[in-house]
């Protein structure tokens, strides 16, 4: 029994191609101030800075677990998270350094997060995996592949519920859109008009598994068309076809609370995780050719070069800013304590937490 | 006090709940327009109108999932089961995120949902439709767990589960649906984890809960006037947070135990029950504490015999006789 | 927050539609001998009968839990099942008395289950939701709503694995479409390759929503699109057409190895099951029009006088001879005892069920 | 006999198996092309083709049912979960389908499926992926559960499971994968359902199972050289079918009970083996049985917290002086 689907090549381009030549003048980005388009080139290079520097932490077994990295896909989470409103959300699985930092988390508590320390942004129990900032509408960080997306559509019930005009921009991987829990959220959010995006980062594999070896049919944001749903397709190495194109569905979400599927072509340069020897199943010219052809920073920088708004000292000046940045959250990281077992039982119910508003009785946790 | 049915109480609450916080909302398939697959949210519909009361496509992993999701962002979701047999497909969004999403964030977020339907077999429904979650439930830290057996309970339990601000499982039953029970008028909540003690006795305690609580008081009854033996019955009505020491000034008056559940035998609440009473009260034991379960095989359909396969009153009488021998 | 989608009405039928007209051409029905054209309406007689039948035992509260009655959708079962051949399996859901009388089971034993009689086909342990008979390729009778959906896959999986020319076809009803495993399933069999029809029998309900109040998008069996499927959808109401329909499907997973979806139209003339009131969500007319204008049994009767091939006499035979059938398993069933306590314990285990060949050891039941 | 690992060992009985028998098939996320997330399956594309050894998309309750189908009609799937905490999107299809067919069928059906993959915590990976499910699945009768702690037993056991023709749960440890052990080159089979002592000892009895064993031996160690206690340690090697006649046998012995267990507590496996036991040997006890268990909360991240919060020889050792005591 073969596994090859007869349908498609690799990462087949899901029509409507991408049509990034014209997305830098989009309204979105044309009308960007020059600050505010190398505020957003900096936070894809704090973005790779950071992840280099916990993948040196995580060579030096000072990070258990797993080191998801998102190097190479950078411009997916911020130009998503560049669009957010007061109102809009954010949810992603486990690969969520980026997000994590495009919504505006520091770097420290993220780097102490991975190190296990009490200081990190989950006080150590979430782990790389795990990273949350609710009060910056980052609802996480979750492990369990297409878990999230369920809870995306909440979030997006949510604000509509709340009568508020915003968004939840539910992130996935292409090899996420084959559970179920994904397809009962399409159509509830379709069935019920809820304004949330689906946003699918492909970047060709699930761990070993090509897009032709895991998803059946062709473009896998055109799923939503079984369910009448808007979808499309974007560059995410293109940083400006990003915005332009969420620019797009989060307007549908907010203006006419429609859900949406968008489907961001993207790349990652390493390995599933860092334990993921990553030679069985690509080759190392598929990589190079990412790298030296389409990294969503060296473009971005090229056209903000080309624009005049970065030059090569800037360049130069934020990435030693970057990396010293990371350097820093490391030096936290380390100097910051571990939790101890004491602290086991926080955080576990509400209710143990804030005992002077507590009305149950009765023992909760056992055998300790 | 005006004698309501089971079912009544639950709606009640429900209504109750709804019309004090404009943030509860009641969803589940069925639950609107059909009036609930067993009535509990009839008429809720008319009253409430469809942006409280929400039929939902047959999609439980999807929409308690979305649940989920929405009260993170502080609405309140009651999200109705229409069997709790169901959670097998929801599994994954109860067990894994309303569970963990307030301990992997490091406390940022708290999950104010009830997950509430009937879990029970007795009704001939067979194997896939008849399981009793709530050990696996109670197994997970960061839910709770309730089992209400009476219209009382069930009333003020739900509306204190409704008020909670951590994932509440909410374990209802259809052959109590019906029973009727004294319900005050007046707004009343009863805190969880404080268990219940339905009878007084001296000679032997029987832990329990759920629609086992009214086999045992029958059985408890016949021991009195045919055996002359006291019986003390401890409903749980709580399962986590679980009121232990209610059980342990039991045993310590009775120094026999009886464990009676409507669960399958293997790690069920009765066996996690009798360990701590062993380990806590292992003195005030006079015998080995004993158990009556579901006979343990995939719930049967033929109508007799599964009468036979649960907890009733004949089998619950049989087994405090052997407790007590 | 509304319920309505957008989308459709009520059961907006989906393209490409049916062409009944032609149907009664199709080889697969233009080559039936009088006899076989005659055992497919005695099997449609059958089952209405059997179901009357047990509706009366229900309402004379001789059948516990629920009954899930079949009457209207005769056509659906037994045109499917016409078409099987020794490697061609079946499973369904827990409205299964159609598909098990269509299979080849015998009244006595599906009579006996019902009454929860150690006589039935699953010795009383299954009830009216899970009839089964592996001996007849008919692997049941499910009662998790799209829970048999991937056991559906798995036996086109064993069929090729086997490397018999065979399908499996794996009936659900149209809100079990929302389930997970059931796109899980798509993908899978898309995929792969795997020789099952997916056959969604719409009756425009689940329990008391109405398609549109349950799914999002247009056709059903179109969302097979969104995995590169084949689809198709019938008449239900017409046997021809189921056949016809059917058997270019089936062809295409026993010739080609290919999945499909086929989205039957239908109607249930009885409420959910017996104890729904039926009230609420549907109008008398509604199903008035269905019981006088598409009845499937009324209108096949109708083709098979007009050719000739039945008269109104035998007509009235095949219904005396059906309601006896129904009478004398319904003799059989009380005649028969029930089980006992003893064999609550059996049938659980093989090992335990075929002592002789015993491997294990230690407990396997507690607490007895 | 020679030194092999644990995943080693396990590798070696998939593929005497597919060697043996044409129907038996490997498949799960990354088990081929990939050589297994775990690199248990390594090689065994290479070697025996993509018919036997299948990669499957994410999609734990599609893949996982199409297994139970795909057995229903003789074919023996292996089927890895690339952890055991997958279940959690796959519950249904496990516990309700391959559970329950035999029985509602009237014993038609038998699914010879084996599902296995790693059940731990000790990995630093979270709440949602170190969930041990053994008593969740034993619970349900209809399934067998196995959870084997050495590489010997590894090997005997999954060849005994792969052939047997009940559904089998495989519950194997990421951190036990490079364990050595000594494992015959000659063919040998354990059966299902036989606890194995594998330390002798008269004053305490640890009856525990999977990697806790191995915690269980150290602390058994030190208190013997350090408090000259000796103890007796039982590893159950399998869950359902339960060997509790060698439990007894122990307790019988050395009168004092110490159950170690990766589980959360709440109606753990342990709570079940403790009502056992002081069901039916009281009288044998000289104190309550006492139970060492992962600590009642969500797995944590933090590595050196993680080390705590799970069963480890210390604390192993902490809670045998306490049941000693
Ligand atoms: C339900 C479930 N199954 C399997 C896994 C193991 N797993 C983690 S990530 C992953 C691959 C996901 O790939 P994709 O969705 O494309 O995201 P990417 O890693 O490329 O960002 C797998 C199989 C899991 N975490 N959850
Ligand atoms: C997972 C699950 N959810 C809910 C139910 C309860 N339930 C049983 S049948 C049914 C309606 C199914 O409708 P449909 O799929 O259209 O089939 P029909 O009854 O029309 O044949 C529901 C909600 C169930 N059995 N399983
Ligand atoms: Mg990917
Ligand atoms: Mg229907």
């Amino acid at each position: 029994m073969s596994n090859k689907t007869s349908a498609s090549p690799t990462k087949q381009a899901a029509a409507p191609a991408a049509g990034t030549a014209q997305s830098h003048l989009a309204p979105i980005n044309a009308n960007l101030t020059p600050e505010a388009k190398i505020g957003l080139y900096r936070t894809m290079v704090r973005i790779r800075r950071f992840e280099e520097r916990s993948l040196r932490a995580y060579q030096a077994k000072k990070i258990g677990g797993f080191l998801h990295l998102y190097i190479g896909q950078e411009a997916v989470a911020v130009g998503c998270c560049s669009l957010m409103g007061k109102h809009d959300h954010v949810i992603t699985a486990y690969r969520d350094h980026g997000h994590a930092i495009a919504v505006g988390m520091d770097m420290k508590p993220l780097m102490a997060e991975v190190y296990g320390k009490v200081t990190g942004c989950s006080k150590g129990k979430g782990g790389s995996m795990h990273y949350f900032d609710p009060k910056r509408n980052f609802w996480g960080g979750h492990g369990i592949v297409g878990g999230q997306i369920p809870l995306g559509v909440g979030l997006a019930y949510g604000v509509k519920y709340k009568g508020h005009k915003g968004s939840a921009m539910a992130f996935m991987g292409d090899g996420a859109v084959n559970q179920g829990a994904v397809h009962e959220s399409y159509n509830l959010a379709a069935l019920w008009n809820l304004p949330v995006v689906f946003v699918i980062e492909n970047n060709g594999y699930s761990m070993g598994t090509s897009q032709e070896r895991s998803s059946a049919g062709f473009g896998l944001a055109e799923r939503g068309r079984a369910y009448g749903m808007a979808w499309g397709v974007c560059n995410g190495h293109d940083l400006y076809d990003v915005r332009a194109t969420m620019d797009k569905f989060l307007t549908l979400a907010r203006e006419e609370s429609k859900p949406s599927i968008v489907e961001i072509d993207t790349y990652r340069y390493r390995g599933h995780s860092v334990a993921d020897p990553d030679k069985t199943y690509r080759t190392r010219d598929e990589i190079e050719d990412y790298q030296k052809n389409k990294d969503p920073i060296t473009l971005f920088q090229k056209a903000l070069l080309a624009e005049g708004i970065l030059t090569e000292a800037s360049v130069g000046e934020i990435d030693t800013e970057a990396r010293a940045e990371a350097e820093q959250a490391t030096e936290f990281a380390e100097a910051s304590p571990f939790p101890t077992a004491d602290d086991l039982q926080k955080d576990v119910y509400w209710e143990v937490d804030n005992p002077d508003q507590k009305t149950s009785q009765g023992r909760i946790f056992f055998d300790r | 006090m005006p004698l309501i049915t089971y079912r009544e109480a639950i709606r009640h609450a429900l209504s109750e709940e709804i019309e004090r916080d404009p943030n509860v909302v009641v969803m589940g398939e069925e639950v609107a327009q059909f009036n609930g697959a067993y009535k509990v949210t009839e008429g809720m519909l008319a009253k409430y109108g469809p942006t409280r009361i929400v039929d939902t496509p047959i999609s439980e992993a999807g929409f308690i999932g979305m649940g989920v999701g929405a009260s993170m962002l502080g609405v309140r979701p009651v999200m109705e089961l229409m069997f709790w047999s169901f959670y097998s497909v929801a599994f994954d969004q109860i067990l894994n995120n309303a569970a963990n999403v307030r301990y992997m964030s490091g406390g940022q977020i708290n999950c104010p949902i009830v997950i509430r339907g009937p879990a029970n077999g007795g009704t001939n429904v067979g194997a896939t439709h008849s399981h009793t979650p709530e050990n696996v439930l109670a197994n997970h830290p960061g839910v709770k767990v309730v089992v209400p057996s009476t219209a009382y309970d069930a009333k003020g339990l739900l509306k204190t589960a409704i008020r909670d601000n951590d994932p509440v499982m909410f374990l209802e039953n259809t052959i109590l649906y019906g029973e009727k029970g004294e319900v005050p008028t007046e707004e009343y909540l009863i805190p969880l984890g404080k268990a219940d003690v339905k009878r007084q006795g001296t000679d032997l305690t029987i832990v329990t809960y759920g629609r086992s609580v009214l086999h045992s008081l029958k059985a408890a009854e016949i021991l009195e006037k045919e055996h002359g033996r006291s019986v003390e019955v401890v409903d749980l009505r709580t399962i986590r947070p679980l009121d232990i020491d209610t059980v342990l000034a039991s045993v310590a008056k009775t120094h026999r135990v009886l464990i009676v559940e409507e669960q399958k035998p293997f790690a069920s609440v009765g066996s996690q029950i009798a360990y701590m009473i062993q380990r806590e009260a292992f003195d005030e034991l006079d015998g080995p504490i004993h158990r009556l379960t579901t006979v343990d095989s995939p719930a049967i359909y033929s109508p007799p015999v599964e009468i036979e396969q649960l907890p009733n009153p004949n089998r619950v009488l049989k087994a405090a006789l052997e407790a007590l021998a």
